[in-house]
């Protein structure tokens, strides 16, 4: 209608099978419903997304918690708000060849892990390591750019890599690898670093002045996102149209993989998709300010609002794979 | 003559495609995998197959570039008269203008996104910001090596600073300017598509960066192949005007061939 | 055929009596390029007084600042004391419509010869707001028709590169002329062509003068030139140069090529010699 | 003169001075947040802070860019010579190289680190491949635009393509090689931390990476001032050089400044 | 002072009977410039034959081809048609050491004078190979007693660009002469210069030559310089030009200066100055 309220919204990488569900609402005209005119750009990392954001450039995005967290120790006032929490458990993981020879993390001892640099996966291992009682000196880090670790991984350059599993996984398999025979996988999350993700942020400013709009989006993103979880052929769909140049076959499966893997988990059967538990925040916030060594942890509530979140029942997200 | 030179273009022509060639074999005999240097033949394949989608990206790019070289000509040209006329702003710009193109460009887009969104604005500007140094350097040389007895033959007749250079300075420097158009084009290039990469959901970066995360090798070559073959139409057009142009200053060539 | 008129004043005249209006003017003007250790002296303090109209010719031994002479008038060079008046105004070449032939033919290697020989009209009013307009192609008839004069008919079209080092030396001639300058300067025009040539345009540029009245300073190392052309010859000193004769010449005009080997001209000729000869051997004499 | 060049660089430094005044003026004017672009004050200051932990990384990158900015120079000098004296070079080499330059150098880098492994040689191979054009470009046309007169004074000599190369054609294109060096020494720093940001574990572009993503934006733009820094004192370096090698062609401005 | 010896013989003698080993040797050569419609045609069919150690002057109208003959003999133009020997080898400058005045002294402009004098001697062989090691002050010396035989002592320190007209081409005859070359090529070398340092390079020049016996081919439009310096003068008809006259000029060596106003030698002038005016108006008349 003539009222509709533009965002700007920016993704938290290139199109990928996981964003499907934003695809999927504007597809189906959940964000018109809502009155909401969004513009969905391409990202340059969820990281980013937190700069994108309170600069002005965007109104909302997809993108990681704990870049907010970051942010919300120097800048309260400026930080963006997570208002929809959608990976409810932590892609950060470290993967291995498994003819490196590395069984468990006491293994990574002497030999090389690369890394992206900033990357959480990177700027957290030294939490990993104090909390798992490694030798942080015997372990060697070397830097290269996200789209170089798979390769040198594989070529044997380095013994491990720092990752996000969700994104690793593929790059395997588009390097014609088996990611679940050939690679070992060790999940932050199972190794103490029980932390949140990624999900949808919104501007300080977007809230203060038009909190119906948030409301609208957020809406409409739940909505599609239990639409997708039954139903993936449709949001590959959708993200196809918004997308040619992509892999449908393999995107498909990090979208399943992002349902499988981050989305469901006991805590989300419990407390419904996109909220959290502010206790687990608590414990998330104090292992970033560790990781990060900032000089003041945020609240739980400086990070997320759940305060436009759907009711509880509509928020019952059941996934089926097809 | 002509005869000569459809020979020495075939030549040239096979030296090129030799390149290619040995880059083809030189793939095969080390086996080298497709994930890390495609050959030729895959690269050609996978463009022709991919065209009609590559092809709005193509145009994307194409306009971005033309307008930011566009710009970054203007300025160029601009600038470079200041300082190879100015000693001032030879001492003041020059520093400046190094400093700033010391910079990685890389570093540079993500406050053009902040201020002008993502898109096309920033690769203009991009393209703009790192094509146009080039141009500034060679017109300032040429114009402050310009023969002073040349100039000469206009300040006798009162001329105007401006009709020197117009006159006088630029015609002079023209060789030197188309020289630097061939740097500055493919720069262009380089600045729309680094910006593609960074903030735009359209154009060959954007494709290569989708195509890169998706370790679809063969099609990054191919957005590669895609901006080299723009980058020489674009200076097989200026060469023809070049050689309208300045075919005073390579008369050697002409006589060489007589 | 003329008659030549005897002369007998040919050294000692003042010529700062003559009446008309003073084209040039050289007070106590000098030049010296570069500083310090290694100053070049080109010119001693020099007084000159040109009147409007006057066909001044300056000869005098290789580097001994002729050139300079010109650059200070057409204002390329600055004096370094002295002033130097052109037109009642200091230093204001722009005062005087002046056409320039330079010792060496710099032509833009760009333009071909046509185009170079109508760069004045482009640049000095009131040619230069009519060159856009319609008067273009009666400019460029007005090229050819000076190439044809000076015997480069059909060399319109080509580069600079393509004459030979006469053919240039004449297209200069022309550039020097094409729009009717007030104030002539011409270093050496004729220097690279053989004898006949050079008598032809000699009675071309005669009768140009003889027809326009402009002032001319005209840079020669051919006294015959000299005696030809000019109304009063100027005979310079050796490097650092400065005026060491200045006579009056009054054959009766217009003069002819046949004038120049009557005992009347060959005296003049001798007379100079004899001037230069002095000039050198004082110099070197100084300088030992 | 010494004066009035003293009085010159005094103004070129105050105007250089001014543009950063203006620079801190408009960010306090707008309120712009030191996340897009901070004001020159606080960069300066992190970077005296942040001096000796950015030490070596200085030194890492300096070396690289040197190195491989040495051997573009060499590449380039050579290519250009073949190119400026070969017409099937110059119909060969042409294409491929405006080809070449007109793909981003981020898009090579990961084949060079996945060849040599990550760290300094793909930084080399970077700085290198990314400055050489402007020069081969600038050799190359000051080459063929020689003035045939000049050469000709070697020829009627006897003298060999390599004597007329060495004794007339590379200094009479001494001017524009010294302004290729300028464009091409700051596009060495930015090859060789474009390379950095991609995989190292050290030098100015690893730094920049570190901090960007810890949000640090001042001091990611005093590594840009850094960089900037070292491509300008290169730049003074090359100009003390230029002034010594090139005065002939300058002439004009020291008959202007007599 | 000399006695000149009355010549005869200006005209017919078949040059060919000439005994000496043949230094240069022009067969049928003609030159053209560009193709087509734009075709100059520079240089008619030309046969010239000169032998070792003679003093060949070559006079004609501006645009003859004069200058390009010098070029052909060098090397530096090819023949359109015919061939050019040069020491017993085709177009092979190489075969004898040349020495060249180029009409226009183009001086390389990022060398002092010195430097550009000497660059022979970096060229050239046998000083080439002697020129690193530690005769290179002493080619300093031998390029600074050069100049100072032609009047430049202490210019040798400048660039071209801080030297007059005149004394460019001064330097631009050191450098055709510091290699001491078997072949001398000088184009108008003293065309800039006043009478008197003209008089005494010729003399300098006559002494070098009667002291080498190199082969010397000068174009000049100077015909006292042609009778003074030559052996044997050629006369060029217009452009595109052929030689329509050579002659012996047989007066006594050393001659000087004061020959040339003697009654034989000004009769010598008036001979060649027919034979060019015939050239001219029949070269006129063609192209009519
Ligand atoms: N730009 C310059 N820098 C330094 N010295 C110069 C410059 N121009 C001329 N000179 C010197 O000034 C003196 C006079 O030069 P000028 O060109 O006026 O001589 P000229 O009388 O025209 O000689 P010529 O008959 O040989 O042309 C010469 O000794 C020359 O070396
Ligand atoms: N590179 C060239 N391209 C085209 N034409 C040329 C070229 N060089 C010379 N010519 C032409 O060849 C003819 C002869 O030139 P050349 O220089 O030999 O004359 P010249 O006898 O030396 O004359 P001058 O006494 O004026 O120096 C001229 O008509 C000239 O226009
Ligand atoms: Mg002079
Ligand atoms: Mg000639």
């Amino acid at each position: 209608g003539a009222q509709e309220t533009t965002i700007k919204f920016t993704l938290g990488w290139k199109t990928q099978g996981s964003d499907a569900a934003f695809f999927y609402a504007k597809d189906h005209g959940y964000f018109k419903e809502e009155g909401l005119n969004v513009v969905i750009d391409q990202g340059e990392g969820s990281g980013a997304t937190v700069t994108r954001v309170m600069s002005g450039a965007y109104d909302a995005g997809f993108g990681d918690v704990n870049a907010i967290i970051q942010n919300a120790s120097l800048k309260p006032q400026e930080a963006p708000v997570m208002v929809y929490m959608l990976w409810n458990q932590p892609p950060f993981a470290i993967v291995t060849k498994k003819t490196s020879g590395i069984n468990s993390i006491k293994d990574f001892e002497g030999h090389t892990l690369g890394g992206a640099q900033g990357t959480p996966t990177t700027r957290l291992l030294p939490v990993f390591v104090r909390k798992n009682g490694l030798e942080g000196e015997k372990i060697k880090i070397s830097n290269m750019a996200p789209n170089l670790q798979e390769p040198m991984l594989i070529k044997g350059d380095i013994d491990g890599a720092l990752v996000f599993n969700i994104t690793s996984y593929f790059n395997l398999v588009l390097n014609r690898q088996d990611p679940d025979k050939d690679f070992k996988w060790f999940s932050f999350g199972d190794y103490g670093l029980d932390l949140y993700s990624n999900g949808v942020m919104v501007s300080r400013k977007l809230l203060a002045s038009n909190p119906k709009a948030v409301a609208g989006l957020v809406r409409a993103v739940n909505k599609a996102a239990i639409a997708v979880a039954k139903d993936q052929n449709a949001g590959m769909k959708a993200t196809v149209n918004y997308d040619n140049l992509i892999n449908a076959e393999v995107e498909k499966r990090r979208l399943q993989f992002s349902y499988e893997k981050l989305i469901v988990s006991p805590e989300m059967k419990e407390i419904g998709v996109g909220d959290i538990k502010d206790d687990r925040m608590t414990r998330a916030i104090g292992i970033v300010v560790e990781g990060y060594q900032l000089a003041r942890a945020p609240t739980p509530a400086e990070v997320f609002s759940r305060e436009f979140l759907p009711p509880r029942k509509e928020r019952d997200l059941v996934y089926t794979a097809n | 003559m002509s005869l000569l030179d459809l020979r020495q273009k075939a030549w040239s022509a096979a030296l090129i495609v030799l390149f290619f060639v040995a880059w083809e074999l030189f793939c095969l005999m080390t086996g080298m995998s497709d994930l890390i240097l495609p050959r030729p033949s895959q690269i050609f394949t996978t463009l022709i197959e991919k065209l009609p989608i590559l092809w709005p990206h193509i145009l994307q790019t194409l306009a971005t570039t033309m307008l930011g070289f566009v710009l970054g000509v203007g300025l160029g040209v601009a600038l470079g008269a200041v300082i190879g006329v100015s000693k001032t702003a030879y001492d003041t710009c020059y520093p400046l203008l190094v400093g700033f193109s010391s910079i990685p460009k890389v570093a540079v887009v993500p406050i053009f996104v902040l201020w002008f969104g993502s898109g096309t604005v920033p690769a203009v500007l991009t393209a703009l910001s790192i094509c146009f140094f080039p141009i500034v350097v060679n017109i300032a040389t040429g114009l402050a090596t310009t023969e002073p007895e040349l100039e000469d033959v206009l300040k006798a007749l009162g001329a105007s600073k401006f009709d020197i250079l117009w006159n006088v300075g630029l015609p002079r420097t023209m060789p030197f300017f188309f020289a630097s158009l061939k740097v500055a084009v493919s720069y262009a290039f380089v600045g729309a598509v680094l910006s593609e990469t960074v903030a735009s959901n359209r154009g060959i970066g954007n494709v290569m960066m989708t195509a890169s995360s998706n370790f679809n090798v063969p099609l990054v070559f191919a957005g590669l192949f895609v901006l080299a073959g723009l980058g020489v139409a674009l200076y097989a057009i200026f060469s023809l005007i070049e050689g309208q142009v300045t075919g005073w200053a390579t008369r050697k060539n002409d006589l060489i061939a007589t | 055929m003329m008659r030549m008129q005897p002369v007998s004043e040919f050294k000692g005249m003042p010529v700062s009596e003559n009446p008309a209006p003073v084209a040039i003017e050289l007070s106590d003007t000098s030049v010296t390029f570069g500083r310090g250790a290694k100053a070049v002296p080109a010119l001693s303090k020099t007084t000159l007084r040109i009147a409007d109209g006057e066909f001044v010719a300056l000869v005098g031994p290789s580097g001994c600042g002729k050139s300079t002479i010109l650059r200070l008038v057409s204002g390329l060079v600055q004096p370094t004391t002295g002033v130097v008046i052109v037109g009642g105004r200091e230093v204001a070449a722009r005062a005087l419509r002046v056409g320039m032939a330079f010792q060496n033919p710099t032509m833009l290697p760009w333009m071909t010869i046509e185009r170079n020989i109508m760069l004045p009209l482009k640049i000095v009013e009131p040619y230069r707001s009519q060159f856009r307009k319609l008067r273009r192609t009666e400019f460029r008839d007005k090229a050819n028709a000076l190439l044809e004069q000076v015997g480069l008919k059909g060399f319109g079209g080509k580069f600079p590169w393509q004459l030979s080092g006469g053919m240039l030396q004449r297209a200069n001639l022309c550039r020097a002329l094409i729009h009717e300058p007030r104030l002539l300067l011409l270093d050496e025009p004729f220097g690279a062509l053989d004898q006949f040539t050079r008598e032809e345009l000699w009675s071309i540029l005669q009768q140009l003068w003889m027809t326009h009245k402009a002032t001319v300073l005209l840079v020669t190392h051919d006294l015959r030139e000299a005696g030809f052309l000019a109304s009063r010859i100027c005979v310079m000193s050796a490097r650092p140069g400065r005026i060491v004769d200045d006579s009056r010449v009054t054959f009766a005009r217009p003069r002819t090529v046949a004038m120049t080997f009557e005992p009347d001209f060959v005296a003049l000729n001798q007379k100079l010699r004899a001037f230069i000869v002095d000039a050198r051997s004082a110099s070197q004499a100084g300088a030992a």
